[in-house]
């Protein structure tokens, strides 16, 4: 068994990451899930052009967006998590041609289900970012983060 | 025999929540169950029965036996002794994954801290059981307190041991309670550490053990008049007289025995979603499942009830299942407790609540069940008889009789159940 | 019967347990903790010793062996096990499983758990490596009654990984030669690279106090050895049931076949032994999961004889 | 009603004595007056057992699922009310029943009446229930009696019914009944939906903090099949933690919720199973109120139709950009 030299520096690096106006109480903890051929390349691109970006939201990588199963977002919520940003390919971009359609109806039924699990609108957001729209994710996740941020982290959660 | 004004249940209550948690059944928006009870909740005893019984005070739903850290390569400090561990996991007494530290591996290898579970057993007093949930204990008492030679469970005795049970008899038995057909009775005293019997002003109780002396200390109660005491008496009898006896519990292991192979069991268990609901609400069942959960470098072990109805009960990791077909897994939930549960342990596992069969989703009926399989009629494949429901399934009954002659052999195909 | 079933007030007496003295109270749990059992730390069945792997040894492609030594040096020291006696190896963050010890149980250096890659935990297994810490509840079950089979002939029928189940039995007797009469090991696989313990195969086979058969399903490129079923060539070896003690473990269809050769030769029922594999939890008799009829193999079993399986219902 | 119990008991009838099924599915008494259970009936003397009155809530069609038939290929009658026939049809549209292997009788429905509702108007154990007209007369074993108006004891999802009439039938029970017009209704979610999400938050935790994971609810649900297969068994992925706590037990149901979205018509059964008594109208209804909205979508209507997140429109009219 491998013991990963652990994410304790990720977690480190997110409670360094205390989003602004948020509560005296904890920093807000935001899981981005990004498909590894548009959004991801996109966010790495604002990397490269240096394009000023909130960090206090952890990236996870998948092959597509339509492999995202809400309930994975849900879960996320579940383990505490305070916002979940999902971004993938334009409609008509996927890489693997039909992907994000199918996640296009799935994060729409989910983003609808959101908020009537007590968990405010604001902290759920799908969006669509390109390899080449490095501003575009620079604006995403400022926004998405600022949003959260003003909510604060979740307390008296059902999920 | 003392007696207890029933205005006075408040403060006697109170009373015992100095040195105890007091468990009682309380109404929560028409749901009756048993919670822990504080100033000024109501007691809920008009209801009969509680929508599961207590045994999750004594054997919760689910509880960690061990938890483990591992510690990360990268780290310079690895703990030499279970106080260096500590101090480095940062385990106090109190805070959070407190407790004993029960082994230090040792360096260089991948480090790896195994903590016990704390034992969070305390003194407990549950109020308003009726005579069949009390039962339930006794008879799981025998499977966790290692009777016959077998193991005992640390986890399971340490609140039993803590734990009072005050019983308070029944006064309107529901028709679907048998308890009198399994040697209990609406005013039965097996388990219980006081009985209480309610009469119009109060309650008649006697204590049965010292615990149940002890709760009886309480100032509230006063020598009970001959008047009350015989009021009481009154009202086990005409309970006593409700409680019908459903099935006969003389030659019932041996007729399940013989009728183990019955189609009966497919019949009956047709209905069946093969939920877990009987076996969460029954005072008796006590199967259990244990697994791991970690996040990342920490996790615990622990166990949380599980059921025979469960289609993953008994899967193996080869993919075979010796219970893969409903009816099999339906059978050895009645088999267990009156069959299996009795050749181990000397009694039965059944107090005759009736939960099962008022809470089951299609009200599939133990006294039916037990009517039917145990009253010597039942039929095996092999002489298959003009039984109404048999006709149909002969065919499929014909690979189980086959796998019957080979007691190692392979599980026929086309058993009912599809395989995965 | 009624009486029977109306247990005594409390429903607890003071029995010898097979985990040691056993009544309700908690001083008592803790005296347990002085039984030398390993798995049973503080009295508690359910708390696995830590143990450290040294050795692991690729067996067959989905076969490796597992050398482990306690952690507690005192542990390892008062250890001991029956053969056919189990334990339940476990990963912190996976879980547990039960397998035979499969080493000798005069063997003081470690304990050997043979194990097949198939479901959650054994795939974790499989990914271990020399070091890393495992938990083991040891030892648990019934044994294969050894002594009692002084003076007797032994054969040992194995399939594939079902030797696994029978090494550490067949390693008692052949350490103790001179207390049975003849001993013969029929062991048979599918092909020669699902063949298990190659390094005790060999010894056995250039020992003449043993007689030892291998055999496998098919002709195999490179292979010279036997080829046929087991049940095949155990019919051909015809061994005679007189005395003799016939010990099985395998696949669930050998051991089908091979019983009706046995019963064709005249073995009795209660001259053939084998040993079951269920899912297991708890391993103590308690979760339930394991039982056949009213026997729980954790704690009945895992070794049972022809004649105590044909009591029990068809469950398995 | 009682002419459509004639009816279904004339078709079960014909069909078993025609050797047209195994065995003929329908609702009969339980163990008292008040109880009503599915009843298996394979003779045709056994037909007197087949029942209709507004208590035959259960949903047959979990009896068609997968590992549910017995034998696999047992060819079998059922009745089903409109919303159980849109199980059926979730069913058949996944192409998990063989159409040629049953024969279905569609049962007309007036509404169902949920017992529990009569259950909480006595402190004693209701042991019979009668119905006259649209009144229905409930008794107890300690002989208290009531009588109520059948409409005030309906199940509160019959209350927004949109399909009383079976959606796939061989053969129909009696007269079909008018069904209502304009757009479907979900009015048992508006109290929720008007609560802040502080108090959302709230009333879930407390509802799911009493689930046992019996699994009821997964097991009476037509449309959820997996049986050992189920994520919510499974430690990989670890979805769902075997601590039976609230926010995992939400998670639990949430599983279940999803895994049927598009394919489950709220029938009800999960929550008429519940032996906790948690209200999951609340999430199932919620989503099919809101795949409405979005794709004017409703489960289990049209044979040819496709459970809706198993598809997709290049202009599904949602989503940015």
């Amino acid at each position: 068994m491998t013991v990963v030299a652990s994410s304790q520096q990720t977690q480190e690096a997110g409670s360094a990451a205390l989003a602004e106006g948020a509560g005296p109480a904890r920093p807000i903890k935001v899981v981005a899930i990004l498909c590894n051929w548009c959004s991801y390349a996109g966010a790495d691109g604002a990397g490269t052009a240096r394009l000023v970006q909130p960090y206090g939201f952890r990236v996870v990588r998948v092959p597509c967006t339509g492999r995202v199963d809400p309930l994975l977002v849900l879960k996320a919520f579940e383990k505490g998590a305070d916002g979940v940003l999902i971004s993938g390919c334009h409609p008509g971009d996927c890489h693997y041609s039909e992907g994000n359609y199918y996640a296009r109806r799935k994060f729409e039924l989910l983003r609808r289900m959101v908020p009537h699990l007590g968990i405010e609108p604001e902290r759920f957001r799908y969006t669509w970012v390109s390899a080449s729209e490095a501003a575009r994710w620079q604006e995403v996740v400022t926004t998405f983060l600022a949003g959260v941020a003003a909510l604060g982290p979740r307390e008296g959660r059902a999920l | 025999m003392k007696f207890l004004q029933e205005s006075d249940l408040p403060a006697f209550l109170e009373h015992l929540s100095a040195e105890a948690n007091v468990i009682a059944p309380t109404d929560v928006e028409g749901l009756v169950q048993f919670r822990p009870w504080t100033a000024g909740t109501d007691v809920e005893l008009d209801t009969l029965l509680s929508r599961q019984s207590a045994k999750e005070f004594i054997f919760p739903q689910w509880e960690p036996f061990l938890k483990y850290r591992y510690l990360m390569v990268c780290d310079a400090k690895r703990p030499g002794t279970a106080e260096e561990a500590k101090l480095e996991l940062r385990l106090t007494d109190e805070g959070e994954g407190g407790g004993e530290v029960v082994a230090v591996s040792d360096p260089p290898a991948h480090e790896l801290v195994m903590v016990g579970a704390e034992d969070s057993a305390t003194p407990q007093v549950i109020f308003g059981l009726r005579p069949c949930d009390a039962r339930g204990f006794v008879q799981m008492d025998r499977v966790f307190g290692g009777y016959g030679g077998f193991y005992f469970d640390p986890y399971y005795n340490s609140r039993r041991s803590l734990a009072t049970l005050l019983v308070v008899t029944c006064h309107q038995p529901r028709s679907t309670c048998f308890c009198r057909g399994v040697g209990g009775g609406p005013a039965g005293s097996e388990g219980a550490d006081a009985l209480f019997t309610r009469i119009p002003d109060g309650f008649v109780a006697k204590a049965l053990t010292t615990k149940g002396a002890k709760a009886l200390e309480f100032p509230g109660f006063v020598d009970a008049s001959e008047a009350a005491a015989h009021a009481a008496e009154e009202a086990k009898a005409a309970a006593e007289e409700m409680v019908s006896v459903p099935f006969e519990l003389e030659g019932l292991r041996e007729a399940l025995r013989a009728s183990f192979e019955s189609v009966d069991w497919r019949e009956l268990s047709r209905r069946c979603i093969s939920c877990g609901t009987c076996t969460y609400v029954c005072p008796n069942c006590y199967c259990f499942n244990v697994t791991d959960e970690a996040v990342e470098t920490q996790g615990e072990r622990l166990r949380c009830w599980d059921n025979c109805f469960n289609p993953s009960y008994t899967l193996e990791a080869s993919g075979h299942n010796p219970r893969d077909v409903k009816s099999n897994r339906f059978r050895n939930r009645f088999n267990h407790k009156f069959w299996y549960y009795p050749e181990k342990y000397d009694s039965l596992l059944c107090s005759g609540c009736g939960r099962c069969i008022t809470y089951c989703p299609t009200r599939i009926d133990i006294r039916e069940v037990l009517g039917v399989m145990g009253s010597g009629v039942a039929e095996s494949d092999a002489a298959p008889s003009g039984r109404s429901e048999s006709a149909a399934v002969g065919e499929a009954a014909v690979g189980e009789a086959a796998v019957g002659e080979a007691a190692l052999g392979e599980k026929a195909a086309g058993d009912g159940e599809e395989s995965a | 019967m009624t009486d029977e079933l109306r247990p005594e007030q409390g429903g607890q007496e003071e029995v010898d347990c097979s985990s040691g003295k056993n009544t309700l109270t908690l001083a008592d749990v803790e005296a347990l903790a002085s039984i030398p059992r390993a798995g049973t730390r503080s009295g508690n069945p359910y708390l696995p010793e830590m143990a450290t792997v040294v050795e692991i040894i690729q067996e067959t492609p989905n076969v490796k062996s597992f050398r482990v030594r306690f952690s507690d040096e005192e542990v390892m020291e008062r250890f001991t096990f029956e053969p056919g006696q189990v334990g339940q190896l476990g990963i912190y963050g996976v879980g547990e499983s039960t397998f035979a010890i499969n080493s000798s149980s005069s063997n003081k250096d470690y304990l050997q758990f043979s194990v097949m890659q198939a479901g959650e935990v054994t795939t974790a297994l499989h990914q271990l490596s020399v070091g890393d810490k495992v938990g083991v509840r040891a030892p648990m079950g019934r044994p294969f009654p050894v002594r009692e089979w002084k003076g007797k002939n032994l054969l040992f029928i194995m399939g594939g990984i079902g030797s696994a189940a029978l090494r550490a039995t067949v390693l008692h007797c052949l350490e103790h030669r001179a207390d049975y009469g003849d001993v013969t090991i029929l062991y048979g696989a599918r092909t020669p690279v699902d063949l298990t313990f190659g390094y005790d195969i060999e010894e056995w086979q250039s020992r003449n106090d043993v007689q030892t058969v291998v055999t496998v399903d098919a002709e195999f490129p490179g292979w010279e050895g036997r080829v046929g079923f087991v049940p095949t060539v155990l019919e051909e070896l015809a061994p005679g049931p007189v005395d003799t003690m016939a010990v099985l473990c395998g696949p669930p269809i050998m051991i089908k076949f091979c019983l009706q050769v046995l019963e064709r030769l005249q073995f009795a029922d209660e001259q053939v032994y084998t040993t079951l594999e269920k899912r297991m939890k708890c391993g103590i008799g308690i979760c339930g999961r394991c039982n056949v009829g009213p026997k729980y193999v954790c704690v009945d079993g895992p070794v049972f004889t022809m004649a105590e399986l044909r009591e029990l219902p068809d469950e398995l | 009603m009682s002419d459509r119990q004639e009816i279904i008991r004339e078709l079960a009838r014909e069909a078993l004595a025609e050797g047209r099924v195994d065995y003929f599915l329908g609702w009969g008494q339980g163990y008292d007056a008040s109880q009503n259970i599915p009843v298996f009936v394979r003779e045709v003397t056994d037909v007197d057992r087949l029942q209709w009155n507004p208590l035959c809530h259960h949903n047959l069609t979990v009896f068609l699922k997968r590992k549910m038939p017995d034998p696999p290929d047992a060819r079998i009658g059922v009745c089903v009310k409109g919303c159980d026939s849109r199980t059926l049809v979730a069913l058949l549209q996944e192409g998990l029943v063989d159409r040629d292997r049953l024969y279905i009788v569609g049962v007309p429905c007036d509404g169902v009446v949920d017992r529990r509702k009569i259950d909480r108007e006595f402190t004693g154990e209701v042991i019979g229930i009668e119905f006259t007209g649209d009144k229905v007369l409930a008794r107890t074993a300690q002989g208290d009696s009531k009588e109520f108006d059948r409409t005030s004891l309906l199940l509160d999802q019959c209350g927004g019914c949109h399909y009383p009439n079976p959606r796939v039938a061989d053969d129909i029970a009696g007269d079909t009944v008018p069904e209502p017009e304009g757009e479907p209704q979900w009015p048992s979610l508006a109290e929720f939906e008007a609560l802040s999400p502080g108090d959302k938050a709230a009333t879930l935790a407390a509802a799911f903090s009493t689930c046992i994971r019996c699994f009821a609810c997964i097991h009476v649900c037509p449309v959820c099949y997996c049986w050992d297969q189920c994520v919510n068994r499974s430690r990989t992925p670890a979805l769902v933690s075997q601590r039976v706590e609230k926010g995992e037990n939400l998670m639990f149901q949430l599983v279940h919720m999803f895994h049927v979205a598009g394919r489950c018509p709220s029938c009800g059964a999960c929550d008429r199973a519940c032996p906790v008594e948690i209200p999951l109208y609340l999430l199932h209804e919620k989503m099919n109120k809101e795949l409405y909205d979005m794709l004017r979508f409703e489960a289990g209507v049209d044979l040819e139709g496709k459970p809706v997140l198993q598809a997709f429109s290049l202009d599904d009219p949602f989503g940015e950009g």
